[in-house]
């Protein structure tokens, strides 16, 4: 295993869109070891108060700086928002099993909403070929970073629920409509990352098309070491029913291993 | 200077030094394995196992709260054969004393994972978790009433020949009555305090915070909390003492032993900052070597409660 | 849209909102009266009293701890009497509910304490602190010991005619039997939590951090446990509950409410931030608002635990 | 009263003598009103693990600025010492009954030790006539702020335990050697703030020398209000005995007042 604790030095932090923030880090150790769809463990400095380590998605890794996109919404992603340049932050990682490199046989599809723009980015930057990005959100606002699939020369798609960006309508209907008119020609292989319901939704297409479908999970997690049992999810591999810990065999899974629960 | 000696024999179990991991913080061995070298920790205390496998509680098995977390894990474990089969190689490699944390919904599971147990030569003693509910007694938990606590120590210590430690939970007015009561029972040692009851609720959804409801309180929040129990139980008894419970600096740990542990397990800290527990042991080091003590022995216990 | 009816009864004392302050943290009254105005609590908990002046412990009397602190303050206070004369008059002033945290060290103080109470107007509830040890039984505490609770409320309910609050220790394996044992002798409502006893050392002194040794845990540390005990006295029992343990945020507050507590206490907060008191009620009302609930009494005991 | 809770700008945060650190606020309320020996109680901003406020003796007061010398001693001055020019922090102040305005009939003597430089500042500048400052400390890195004094006209005198500045020896040592000469021509007023020892023997000679001291006390406190009674001390006023808070009815006491605990 090559996970390592790294004290990264913060080279930028800054708003990214009205909602996320790009945090930048000086880790050469971590970001040269990174693979698609592995995160990093945040330990928030200063903030003995909060204990657990947050976890993000490693979105860009090259020569030695590594990056990530977040967005504001607890006490520990607050704080972080307050970092400056310069200052030293605890890094845990890489963690997690990642995306496989995409089938060059295959058409690869990457479904994104929410920071799964950001987890789904070096697997498009390290595809041998482009492929396509579906990215949705509720508005404008939620699409992340389609520039940077575009200027690796992938067909971004966009849908946007109020309609102010792309497509009117959920990600998953511009993935139907590509599938309806292509589906026949080339066999796709989807890779996604997202909030709960789109992840379903793409299981449940990757069924209904019979094709893979990665799938990257997003549990409550606590060591991100497999030692907690805090983020596991029940699997079946190999006819084998078990839970398996997603910060360590996961956080992505092939669709058809996952046993969803019922919610 | 000489090196002070940080040697402690725990009930038997031979540590080099007096710190060592807190139950299901940790995992089996292997998960920190690349991160720590395992042979620095004076033992390790694996996750409970029980005689049969067990699958836990639903998620969200975790939330943090204010210098702490709750935790539901429910005791997932892979069940005490396949536990053997395989962890307890892999621990062979190390010049490690294994705990192992065992608990059963019945004194029968109990004994059984017990006895499992006494033909393993990689175990070096066995810690009983009792803060599970007896499901055969309408539920009471093992660890807060008297009698069903003496019932499962006084049958688990038939089974064994291992050094036996006891694992308290803080929930009871009176630790000394627990602390005498498993002494009396046969306990080679306490460990203590497990997680405090919690509880919170995500105001938003009107939901618990955590599948299982409730959960129990661990990390630098429930020290203090800590601190006491230990110090009560240690003047209560004459065996050795785990003293556990939010411990992130040395100085946390330093406090139970001069409270009158003779060992300390580090547990939530590992997730913070993986390597706490080492700096524990050097921390501990360096204040022996600074207060010119010769050997933490010369440590325990000696809290000064007489006047200023 | 309307605002929210933010009016509590609580066992017969007239609350405007479900906010009071914990007795120990807000003094007598005049303390905090200059930065707060006194006349937007729902109610005021005055600092224990009891029937004689009590000079409390030596200090150091309190120590912080993370997300925490510990007091040993030792139940200082100038005597009902004096309490009567200095404090009453000036409470009388405001429209404010006064309830009178009230104890002693052996039935008879507290039966004295209460009766002397019978006779002031202003006086809205009293509320018994049972965490106290009873010099006549060996120390054991009221709060802790089944019989010498239900005698201490029995004794003090023949004596008053007043609401009468009272507060639970939360160092019980299972609070439901104080709860239920409360609702039975007599009592009109419960408080909970006090705080949890605990203890720190100075390593470098090996000294107690508290010239008491042990002293009681409050705070946002603690808020986890009190949520747990107050959703479970809340299903115990059919009398209403203040809940109190760790408030800083709104959240806090309102956790407790969708626990089943009635009205809730601020207590160590005030002294990280003397207004929280105000921020709680503002936080629930915008809360109610957001939420479109009508009243409070739509929020109290509606916890979800149901399957997700 | 007239105690308030002020949002404080930071001017200025930056160490001021090896060990000791000038925190220079905007906080018109609270300068405006500050009297001599009087304190504020800072909250630590951004660190709500740290629940209890820190209290400080106010060192400077004016034209809206207010300023403290404090020592990093434990968590919640070392978080101090990292905050930096334009930050906002809560005080709460100005709080307790400081040092009385010195008696023109007689000859004042401040004797300080560690923070006590900085409590006893603000009595020079008011006093109406200059008097003497006897300061003492370990080494030459406790005397805090001897040039202020001088600055006032005040005449100065030093004592450390090294040698390293001043007399070698106690400020004890130096007080004493003055009365001896002086102590007939003038009857001293004491003013003392330092650690326990020296206020105990500047008690120690106000009786000797049958003259008025005025003690400084520091104990722990939480409220700062009289609310927790967290911070007692025993004294004997007017014939009654009993405790008063040291947070409101001190830090200043009359040395005949207080009962000392033996230890
Ligand atoms: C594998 C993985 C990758 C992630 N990648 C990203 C990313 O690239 N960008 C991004 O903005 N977010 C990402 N998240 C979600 C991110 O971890 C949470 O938003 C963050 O932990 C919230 O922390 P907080 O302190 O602000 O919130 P709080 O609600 O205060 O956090 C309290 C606790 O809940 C946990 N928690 C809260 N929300 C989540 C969540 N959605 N997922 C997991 N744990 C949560 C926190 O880690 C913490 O332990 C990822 C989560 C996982 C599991
Ligand atoms: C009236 C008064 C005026 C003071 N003025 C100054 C000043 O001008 N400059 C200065 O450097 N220091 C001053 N002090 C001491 C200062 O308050 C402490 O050094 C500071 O609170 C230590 O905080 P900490 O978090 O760094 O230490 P920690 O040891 O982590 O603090 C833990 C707790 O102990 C309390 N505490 C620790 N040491 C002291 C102490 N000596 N006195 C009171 N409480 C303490 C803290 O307030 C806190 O509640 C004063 C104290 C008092 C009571
Ligand atoms: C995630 C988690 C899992 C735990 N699992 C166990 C367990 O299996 N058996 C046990 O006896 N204690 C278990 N504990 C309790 C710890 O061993 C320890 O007693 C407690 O967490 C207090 O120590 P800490 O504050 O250092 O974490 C667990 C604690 C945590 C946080
Ligand atoms: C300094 C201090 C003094 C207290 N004094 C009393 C008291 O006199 N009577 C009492 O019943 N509880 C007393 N308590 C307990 C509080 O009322 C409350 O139950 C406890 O602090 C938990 O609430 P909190 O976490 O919000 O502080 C005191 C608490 C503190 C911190
Ligand atoms: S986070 Fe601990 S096992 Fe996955
Ligand atoms: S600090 Fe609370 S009474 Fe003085």
């Amino acid at each position: 295993m090559n996970t390592q604790l790294e004290k990264a030095i913060i080279i930028k932090n800054e708003p990214w869109t009205p909602e996320y923030y790009l945090l930048e880090f000086s880790a050469p150790g971590i970001s040269q070891k990174a693979a698609p769809g592995q995160f990093v463990h945040v330990k928030i400095p200063d903030r003995r108060d909060i204990l657990l380590r947050r976890p993000f998605s490693i979105f860009k890794a090259e020569s030695g700086t590594l990056s990530i996109l977040y967005k504001s919404v607890g006490r520990g992603t607050r704080h972080m928002a307050k970092l400056h340049a310069g200052q030293a932050v605890n890094l845990l990682g890489p963690l997690g099993k990642g995306f496989p490199i995409p089938d060059t046989n295959k058409k690869t599809l990457l479904v994104a909403g929410g920071y799964g723009m950001a987890a789904l980015y070096l697997t498009a930057a390290r595809a041998q070929t482009p492929g396509l990005l579906f990215a949705g959100g509720a508005g404008k606002k939620d699409i992340l970073c389609a520039q940077d699939f575009t200027a690796l020369g992938w067909d971004v798609r966009l849908a946007t629920e109020d309609g102010s960006c792309g497509t009117h309508g959920l990600v998953t209907n511009i993935l139907d409509a590509w599938q309806a008119r292509n589906g026949k020609s080339s066999e796709p292989e989807l890779f996604a990352c997202g909030p709960m319901g789109m992840l379903k939704a793409v299981a449940q297409r990757a069924k209904e098309w019979n094709c893979t479908a990665w799938i990257s999970l997003d549990h409550y997690m606590a060591c991100g070491m497999g030692a907690c049992l805090a983020c596991v999810q029940k699997i079946n591999r190999d006819g084998e029913e078990r839970l398996a810990c997603t910060c360590k065999e996961g956080p992505v899974f092939e669709a058809r291993e996952i046993i969803w629960e019922e919610s | 200077m000489n090196q002070p000696d940080l040697r402690v024999n725990l009930a038997g179990i031979a540590m080099k030094n007096p710190v060592t991991v807190a139950s299901g913080t940790f995992g089996y061995g292997p998960e920190y394995a690349d991160l720590i070298d395992l042979n620095r920790l004076g033992a390790i205390v694996v996750k409970g196992v029980s005689l049969n496998p067990c699958p836990g509680n639903p998620l969200p098995r975790i939330h943090e709260t204010p210098a702490g977390m709750m935790n539901a894990i429910g005791l997932q474990n892979p069940g005490a054969k396949a536990f053997i089969k395989t962890y307890l190689p892999f621990l062979a490699n190390y010049d490690l004393p294994v705990i192992v944390n065992i608990w059963g919904r019945t004194i029968e599971d109990y004994e059984g994972v017990a006895e499992l147990f006494e033909g393993e030569p990689g175990v070096a003693g066995l810690e009983l978790n009792v803060s599970c509910p007896n499901i055969k007694e309408g539920g009471n938990s093992f660890g807060t009433h008297p009698d069903l606590f003496e019932q499962v120590i006084s049958a688990v210590r038939k089974k064994t020949t291992r050094p036996l430690l006891v694992k308290l939970s803080p929930n009871v007015p009176d630790i000394t009555v627990f602390a005498k009561t498993a002494e009396q029972a046969g306990a080679d040692g306490l460990s203590l305090i497990n997680t405090l009851p919690a509880m919170a609720i995500d105001v938003e959804t009107r939901r618990p915070r955590l599948a299982n409801v409730v959960g129990g309180l661990s990390g630098p929040a429930i020290h203090p909390v800590a601190v006491k129990l230990v110090w009560e139980a240690a003047r209560a008894v004459n065996i050795p003492i785990v003293g556990m419970g939010g411990i992130l600096d040395p100085e946390d740990a330093l406090e139970f032993i001069i409270a009158g542990a003779s060992a300390v397990a580090v547990g939530t800290a590992t997730f913070h900052e993986p390597t706490t527990v080492l700096r524990i042991i050097e921390g501990i080091e360096e204040y022996l070597l600074r207060h010119h003590l010769k050997s933490i022995a010369e440590l325990r216990g000696t809290l000064k409660t007489g006047a200023r």
